[in-house]
């Protein structure tokens, strides 16, 4: 460090004089920006997702499925071009309303669309209620989303953690499992899944007799499975995704567990993960609002475009970001594409009935999709589906004031 | 918690223990022998884990995917040592921080630009598959063991090279007096490219062997990194010993913490790092 | 042992198994150069380290002045009065002269707490920082960056520091080495200069100038005081000559 | 070529940006023992470092056992046959006594093996009661006797002892003579600088006096001890 | 002239930041201001790193626990009272730096990088992994404090200009709060320790505290910081707390330059339009990010403050003349 030290008697004019240079220049460099963006005719809309770090998979799933329906209306959503303004939120919510600010105060999107983080998400909403712009969330499933948060401008076309995990919970105690022990990362998603699960299983007459947690992004489950062995439930709920979740299941298999103890989770569990799990995986029972081989022809015709499109099988992150631009095409073609209707516009929205390739779906009253849930089993790298264990199931939008 | 599982959790924390210990030992040579902070050990464990996968995949084999993905490492390391780290040995610890900080992004990019940002599986080798009955409910994978066994004799393995042969002596005395080691005739630069070089294939062999158990996905060098430091300071920098000592006080800390306080379990594995330093601040092993 | 300014009674230090000091006593009386000899490995530097703080004695005991400050740490024992310098020379680089001095000279003000005013102007601690670089012969030199001086000038720079914390005890280790004949002569004299109203105990190797300067010569060997004495009673005894001193001859031949 | 072991020529080495070496001429023959002589801050030191490439030379040359090595690498300088023993030393005291000395072990030119671990412990029985003592812990007797072996182990053609007995006491500094002798009379050139002038001329062929960064006298130790007022001049008290 | 044109210089970039929001649209304007409260924070972490020598990685702490404290002193539907909740805030950091400098200050090199990134983590999973501040979801803070005295509100924070100056009077405060203790006995002696701690003791001070001091100081500062962060932006998350966010003030410190506190200051400026700039160019921005860093330690040694100095050093040398 000595090397640095400046010396103490010198006037020091040399870096006062460079570090004031290059403030200056850094906010001058800011200046020309701040007026860059003219109007133009084009409806704008910001994608706010993650192209970096541990989410990127799912943020490019969620664009491409976006991309891919407003090309195939021809590159308008009612009737007027499309600009896309594209930040990168790296899954971090120390950055999130700075770069919400970007697309809302920068660019001055008319649409905000975002994202998977849930964190992140909710940064966004907040973002979102102070400037009143219009927000749609293509993943995060943060419960708060479209409850204490819900507003006339924010909704939501994927899922909410309550729905998810709740329909699990009549599936395990009709398997004849009436002890189950629940084990989750300690984060906020985690906590809604495990405790929407126990709600119903509860209320169907089960008993959650252990809640486990680990600290996220830890992925040692050993000493869990351990206690797991010696607790002995009839089921095991967890609620992991990504590589956490095909460390889990590969260790969980590995541990003999699977033999003696079923597993069941919400389907993030087996999302993008089942290559990665390998044989471990297989078989693994898991409920999501979206699934494969389902049979309506609007899934066939979305898989087809998608594969043709990105050369990839889509999944159900692609699913939600195209019906983020089905909802928002509703909303845009009532109002012939003319945004400053925002009472029609959000109207319109909420009257939607969206066809979308996990099957149609409505909005509840707090902006959030009512839907299907499905069973789904893991064969091979897909999640194929067994049955409809809920109909139309909402999010019961506790602390919604709308 | 009763005897059974009692012995169960301890075969846990201790396997856990050689694990971090297998990815830190990587990280003992470059920050405790040749004194370079190198924040970028976890991308290195990630560039492992991911070349596991890619080779696996072309090869079909974990052992062809080690044969073809050791040397490749090798390469990495000593290329970087060459184009860059050379650079840093008398630069203070702050650059090294800076500049290993800058390569965690770089790796990371070209990572997600050369396969993908999804997250992968490789299968654990056949003849390591099968499991060992521990109770009537669990059992215990091989493969886990085998890594083990791996790690304990990678500890001994260094334990030797740095303390009882030539190229050990050398490289300890070019942490204490670089010129006086040149002027002796050995060409220091060279020693410390292969350390440096066997450093980063340590760290990547570390994440392919690591593969199959823990997949293979972004962001996951950053997980061990902290980590690796952790151990490598509690140890006392430069101790294989104190590393792998310090990994197995780790692997109690976390393993006991989850179980007994489950709240605070991510608290664990720092405060143990505290207390060691408060009790002894140059690590348990200082050399 | 009233007029003993500093005294050491019985000092012993051991590290691990090996005793570096056993029983060691000396006393430095104000006005007296002590000159510690001894060849290397004999505990010299060890008995400064255990006088000025930077060890803790295994038994004996310190007196300053009368007081016990054997439990005091270097710090305190600084403040109350000995100042010493390193075998090594130990100042700050990228300072001037006059700033290392003026951190010396500040020690001894409870001002340092100030976060406010700014340092340099603080008259009183400028004037005594002034006054100790003139008195090594450095007024010449206050705005040269340490950095850029010569060894010699870094240890004069070092004298003048211990000078301006206004320490009665000055420690000195080792503050010939490295010089060349004529910046030697120069030092011993200085060092001659400052005794009048302190005590000085000096560590050296270079026995010319310790036949030179010093009234009391304390020979150790092995951890221990051997002999100790007037520089007379040092050159005539048999056991220094012997264990020290060795036999010139031979080399002389 | 010329039948010099060593050869500078017109060196000019720089410590920062301080001018040290001017020009300076420095020869060794085979087998010779040279006097590098002045005072402290003369250059005597950044001209031994010049030699094996440590400080760079900004003008001049140097060739050694008829090779020119001007501006190669340390490591392959001094593997040509030379031994280094530096000012302070510079034992690893984090290595042991025998790590410090076979460490260090390797041929000489052309394969000689003269020296060898045994050989080493022969000459310093000191060192073979401390083998496994780290090198710290090792007095400055032993430590320099230690730094003469372990610069031995490399078989050299010429050792340089920069400040051979600095720090020593008497009766440990006669030891060291001593061993010079030995060293000398084995056939290895040396090139000594010692403060004790008086048992340096007693063991030297020739003698260089610099003085500022220049060769002020260059000639015969016999000569230099009939010319008591160059020692005067430019060594004197 | 040298004097007088750094002058010069000082007042054209306050004038130029005095100007900022009344040119620059609201977005930009928040980003200077993002940039000044970075500024502050760099420039106490420069106390530490670069006056005292003390390199601690982990001073993200104190950001996010000021930050935590004014969410959670800021009442569900209404404003926290900016007189009370700073101070307490700012006092609050301060304190914990105290609490851990009181532990990790008995370690040196390494081992005080090391478990000052100890200290960080504790506190990050304390805010991360307990309901305290809403876990990792973080907690928000709904209302800007207000400036209220007794009924008089002199400037209402909830005006992004009004923010922005008194961010700016903030930063300003900081810089020449810190210039000034830099040369101030206190300063000196802070130095004196950062280039050599043993010569310090020797003549009879006591290192420990005045570094503890310093510590502190410097955590109280981060805390003024992440007080305003989290009002800027409000909404606090674990994350602030996290290593990346100390090493990132790290990066600004060695980016700028170390030991005056206006290298910090263009550090922070450094980063935050790098972010911009290369985020908006391209997806793949942080390999640029991550190229630049590296660049800069091997091609610029001593940070952009010594910029000038090497590329002119020529030039420079007979101007001197």
């Amino acid at each position: 460090m000595n090397s640095y030290s400046p010396k103490i008697t010198s006037p020091g004019s040399i870096w006062t004089r460079t570090a004031t240079v290059a403030t200056a220049l850094a906010c001058a460099a800011l200046l020309p920006l701040g007026n860059a963006q003219a109007q133009s005719g084009k409806i704008k809309i910001g994608l706010m997702l993650p192209y970096t770090g541990t989410y990127a998979a799912l943020g490019n799933a969620v664009t491409n499925g976006f991309k891919l329906y407003v090309e195939e209306s021809g590159g308008k959503l009612g009737g007027r071009d499309i600009e896309y303004f594209v930040v990168d939120d790296e899954s971090d919510p120390a950055k999130a309303t700075e770069n919400t600010n970007k697309l809302v105060k920068r660019d001055q999107v008319d649409v905000l669309v975002g994202t998977v983080h849930s964190g992140v998400a909710m940064g966004m909403a907040k973002v979102a209620r102070e400037n009143n712009t219009l927000f749609v969330v293509p993943n995060a499933g943060a419960d708060e989303l479209t409850g204490p948060l819900c507003a006339p401008n924010i909704f939501r076309t994927s899922f909410s953690n309550w729905q998810s995990a709740y329909a699990m919970g009549p599936v395990v105690y009709e398997k004849r499992a009436r002890k189950v022990v629940t084990l989750t990362w300690k984060y906020a998603a985690g906590k809604q899944m495990t405790d929407a699960f126990a709600e119903a299983f509860e209320k169907a007459g089960g008993k959650v007799v252990k809640e486990m947690t680990l600290p996220f992004p830890n992925v040692e489950f050993q000493p869990f499975l351990t206690e797991i062995a010696a607790l002995k439930p009839d089921a095991v709920f967890v609620f992991f995704a990504g590589g956490g979740a095909a460390k889990f299941v590969k260790d969980y298999g590995a541990a003999g567990l699977r033999a003696s103890i079923p597993l069941y989770a919400p389907g993030f569990l087996t999302d993008g993960t089942l290559e990665a799990m390998g044989d471990a995986g297989q078989g693994l029972l898991t409920t999501l609002h979206y699934a494969d081989g389902l049979t309506n022809a609007k899934d066939q015709a979305f898989r087809a475009g998608y594969a043709k499109a990105y050369k990839a099988a889509p999944d159900v992150y692609a699913v939600q970001g195209y019906d983020a631009a089905q909802l928002l095409a509703t909303g845009l073609s009532a109002v012939k594409g003319d945004v400053s209707k925002r009472a029609e516009l959000v109207k319109a929205m909420e009257a939607a009935r969206i066809d979308s390739p996990r099957g149609a779906f409505t909005l509840s009253k707090a902006h959030n999709p009512v839907q299907d849930i499905y069973l789904r089993k893991a064969e091979g790298k897909e999640n194929k589906v067994v049955s409809v264990v809920s109909k139309a199931l909402a999010d019961p939008a506790r602390g919604c004031k709308m | 918690m009763d005897f059974v599982s009692f012995l169960i959790q301890t075969l846990n924390a201790v396997q856990y223990g050689l694990l971090l210990f297998l990815v830190a030992s990587g990280l003992t040579l470059i920050f405790g022998i040749m004194g370079v902070i190198n924040l970028a050990h976890g991308s290195f464990y990630m560039i492992g884990a991911y070349l596991a996968f890619a080779l696996v995949a072309q090869t079909g084999n974990l052992f062809t995917a080690l044969l073809l993905g050791i040397p490749l490492a090798a390469l990495l390391g000593a290329l970087l040592e060459w184009a860059l780290f050379r650079h840093l040995y008398k630069r203070n610890h702050l650059e090294q921080v800076l500049l290993t900080y800058g390569l965690i992004l770089v790796f990371e990019e070209l990572r997600s630009l050369a396969l993908g940002d999804d997250v992968h599986g490789v299968a654990v080798p056949a003849i390591f598959s099968a499991s060992i009955k521990l109770s009537d409910t669990l059992s215990y994978p091989v493969y886990r063991l085998v890594i083990s066994a791996v790690c304990v004799l990678l500890a001994i393995g260094l334990y030797i090279l740095i303390h009882r042969t030539r190229i050990g002596m050398m490289i300890r005395a070019g942490n204490h007096d670089r010129d006086m080691v040149e002027a002796l005739g050995i060409d220091i630069n060279r020693i410390y490219l292969v350390v440096f070089a066997l450093g980063v294939t340590l760290a990547a062999f570390a994440g392919m062997i690591a593969a199959p158990v823990s997949s293979v996905f972004p962001g996951m060098g950053n997980q061990v990194l902290i980590l690796s430091f952790v151990i490598v300071v509690i140890g006392g920098i430069g101790s294989v010993w104190g590393a792998l000592v310090a990994a197995l006080v780790i692997g109690f800390a976390d393993t006991f913490g989850k179980v007994l306080v489950p709240d605070y379990a991510g608290l664990a594995v720092y405060l143990v790092m505290a207390a060691v330093l408060l009790w002894r601040p140059e690590g348990i092993f200082k050399s | 042992m009233s007029d003993a300014l500093l005294r050491a009674e019985g000092l012993t230090r051991r590290f691990g198994g090996l005793t570096a000091n056993q029983d060691v006593s000396l006393s430095l009386k104000r006005g007296e150069l002590h000159a510690l000899v001894g060849p290397n490995g004999a505990g010299k530097s060890t008995c400064i380290n255990l006088l000025s703080g930077d060890l803790a004695p295994s038994a004996g005991r310190i007196l300053f002045e009368g007081r016990d400050i054997t439990g005091l740490a270097s710090h305190q024992r600084s403040l109350a009065g000995i100042g010493r310098s390193y075998q090594r020379s130990n100042v700050f680089m990228p300072f001037s002269v006059f700033e290392n001095v003026r951190l010396a000279a500040q020690s001894r003000r409870p001002r340092a707490w100030r976060v406010w005013a700014k340092a340099l102007e603080d008259r009183a601690i400028n004037e005594r920082a002034e006054a100790a670089i003139a008195e090594v012969g450095l007024a010449a030199q206050r705005a040269r960056i340490v950095g850029e001086m010569s060894h010699g000038e870094r240890r004069q720079l070092e004298v003048a520091m211990v000078l301006a914390t206004d320490a009665r005890v000055l420690l000195f280790d080792e503050p010939l080495a490295g010089m060349g004949a004529e910046e030697s002569m120069k030092m011993v004299e200085l060092l001659r200069r400052l005794t009048t109203d302190r005590a000085i105990l000096l560590v050296e190797h270079d026995m010319d100038a310790v036949f030179a300067a010093a009234q009391t010569i304390t020979v150790m060997v092995n951890g221990q005081v051997l002999e100790s004495g007037a520089p007379q009673q040092i050159r005539a005894s048999a056991a220094v000559r012997e264990a020290y001193l060795g036999d010139d001859e031979v080399v002389h031949e | 070529m010329s039948d010099w072991l060593l050869e500078a020529q017109g060196l000019q080495s720089f410590y920062g940006s301080s001018h040290i070496l001017h020009g300076v001429d420095f020869r060794v023959g085979r087998g010779e023992t040279v006097a590098l002589m002045g005072r402290n801050g003369m250059g005597k030191t950044t001209l031994l470092k010049s030699v094996i490439g440590l400080v760079t030379p900004r003008g001049g040359r140097v060739a050694f056992a008829g090779g020119e090595v001007t501006g190669q690498p340390t490591h392959r300088i001094v593997r040509r046959g030379i031994a280094y023993v530096p000012e302070g030393r510079g034992i690893f005291p984090n290595l042991s006594v025998s790590e410090n000395l076979r460490m260090a072990a390797r041929p000489g030119p052309g394969g000689r093996r003269d020296w060898d671990f045994e050989r080493v412990l022969a000459t310093f029985p000191r060192l073979s009661e401390r083998l496994d003592h780290g090198g710290g812990q090792l007095s400055g007797g032993e430590q320099q006797m230690l730094t003469i072996g372990r610069a031995l182990m490399t078989n050299p053609d010429l050792l340089i002892l920069d400040e051979a007995t600095e720090g020593l006491a008497p009766i440990i500094a006669r030891e060291i003579w001593g061993i010079v002798r030995e060293i000398k009379s084995s056939g290895i050139a040396t090139v000594i600088v010692d403060k004790n002038h008086h048992a340096l001329t007693a063991l030297c062929d020739r003698a260089v006096v610099l003085v500022k960064g220049q060769v002020v006298f260059e000639g015969a130790c016999a000569a230099l001890k009939a010319q008591p007022e160059i020692i005067q001049r430019h060594l004197g008290v | 002239m040298s004097a007088s044109f750094n002058t010069f210089l000082k007042l054209l970039v306050l004038a130029l930041v005095l100007a900022f929001p009344f040119v620059g649209s609201a977005f930009y304007t928040e980003l200077v201001a993002k940039g000044l409260i970075l500024a502050i924070f760099a420039m106490s972490l420069d106390l530490l790193v670069g006056v005292t020598g003390l390199v601690s990685f982990g001073h993200a702490a104190y950001f996010g626990v000021a930050a935590y404290v004014l969410a959670l002193l800021t009442p569900k539907y209404q404003a926290a009272n900016l007189w009370l909740s700073l101070p307490v805030a700012v006092l609050v950091a301060g304190l914990v730096a105290l609490l851990v400098g009181f532990f990790v200050l008995r370690t040196r090199g390494i081992y005080f990088i090391m478990v000052t990134l100890a200290f960080a983590q504790m506190a990050y999973y304390i805010f991360h992994d307990t309901d305290l501040g809403g876990g990792s979801d973080g907690i928000y803070v709904n209302f800007k404090p207000s400036a209220a005295i007794a009924g008089w509100t002199p400037f209402d924070l909830d005006q992004p200009k009004a923010l922005y100056f008194f961010i700016l009077v903030c930063a300003l405060a900081v810089y020449g709060g810190l210039r000034r203790l830099k040369e101030s006995s206190f300063g000196s002696i802070l130095q004196g320790i950062r280039d050599n701690e043993s010569r310090m003791l020797a003549m009879g001070y006591a290192t420990y505290r005045y570094k503890l001091a310093a510590f502190a100081v410097a955590g109280a500062l981060a805390g003024v910081a992440g007080y305003l962060y989290g009002a800027l932006y409000g909404f606090v998350t674990p994350e602030y707390l996290s290593w990346h966010q100390s090493g990132n003030v790290l990066l600004m410190v060695i980016l700028g330059g170390m030991g005056n506190f206006g290298g910090a200051v263009a550090g922070a400026f450094a980063f935050v339009a790098m972010q911009e700039f290369f985020a908006a160019w391209t997806k793949h921005w942080q390999l640029l990010m991550g190229a630049v860093i590296v660049g800069a330690v091997l091609f610029l040694p001593g940070g952009i403050s010594a910029l000038p100095a090497r590329l002119k050093r020529k030039p420079r040398e007979s101007a001197d003349e």
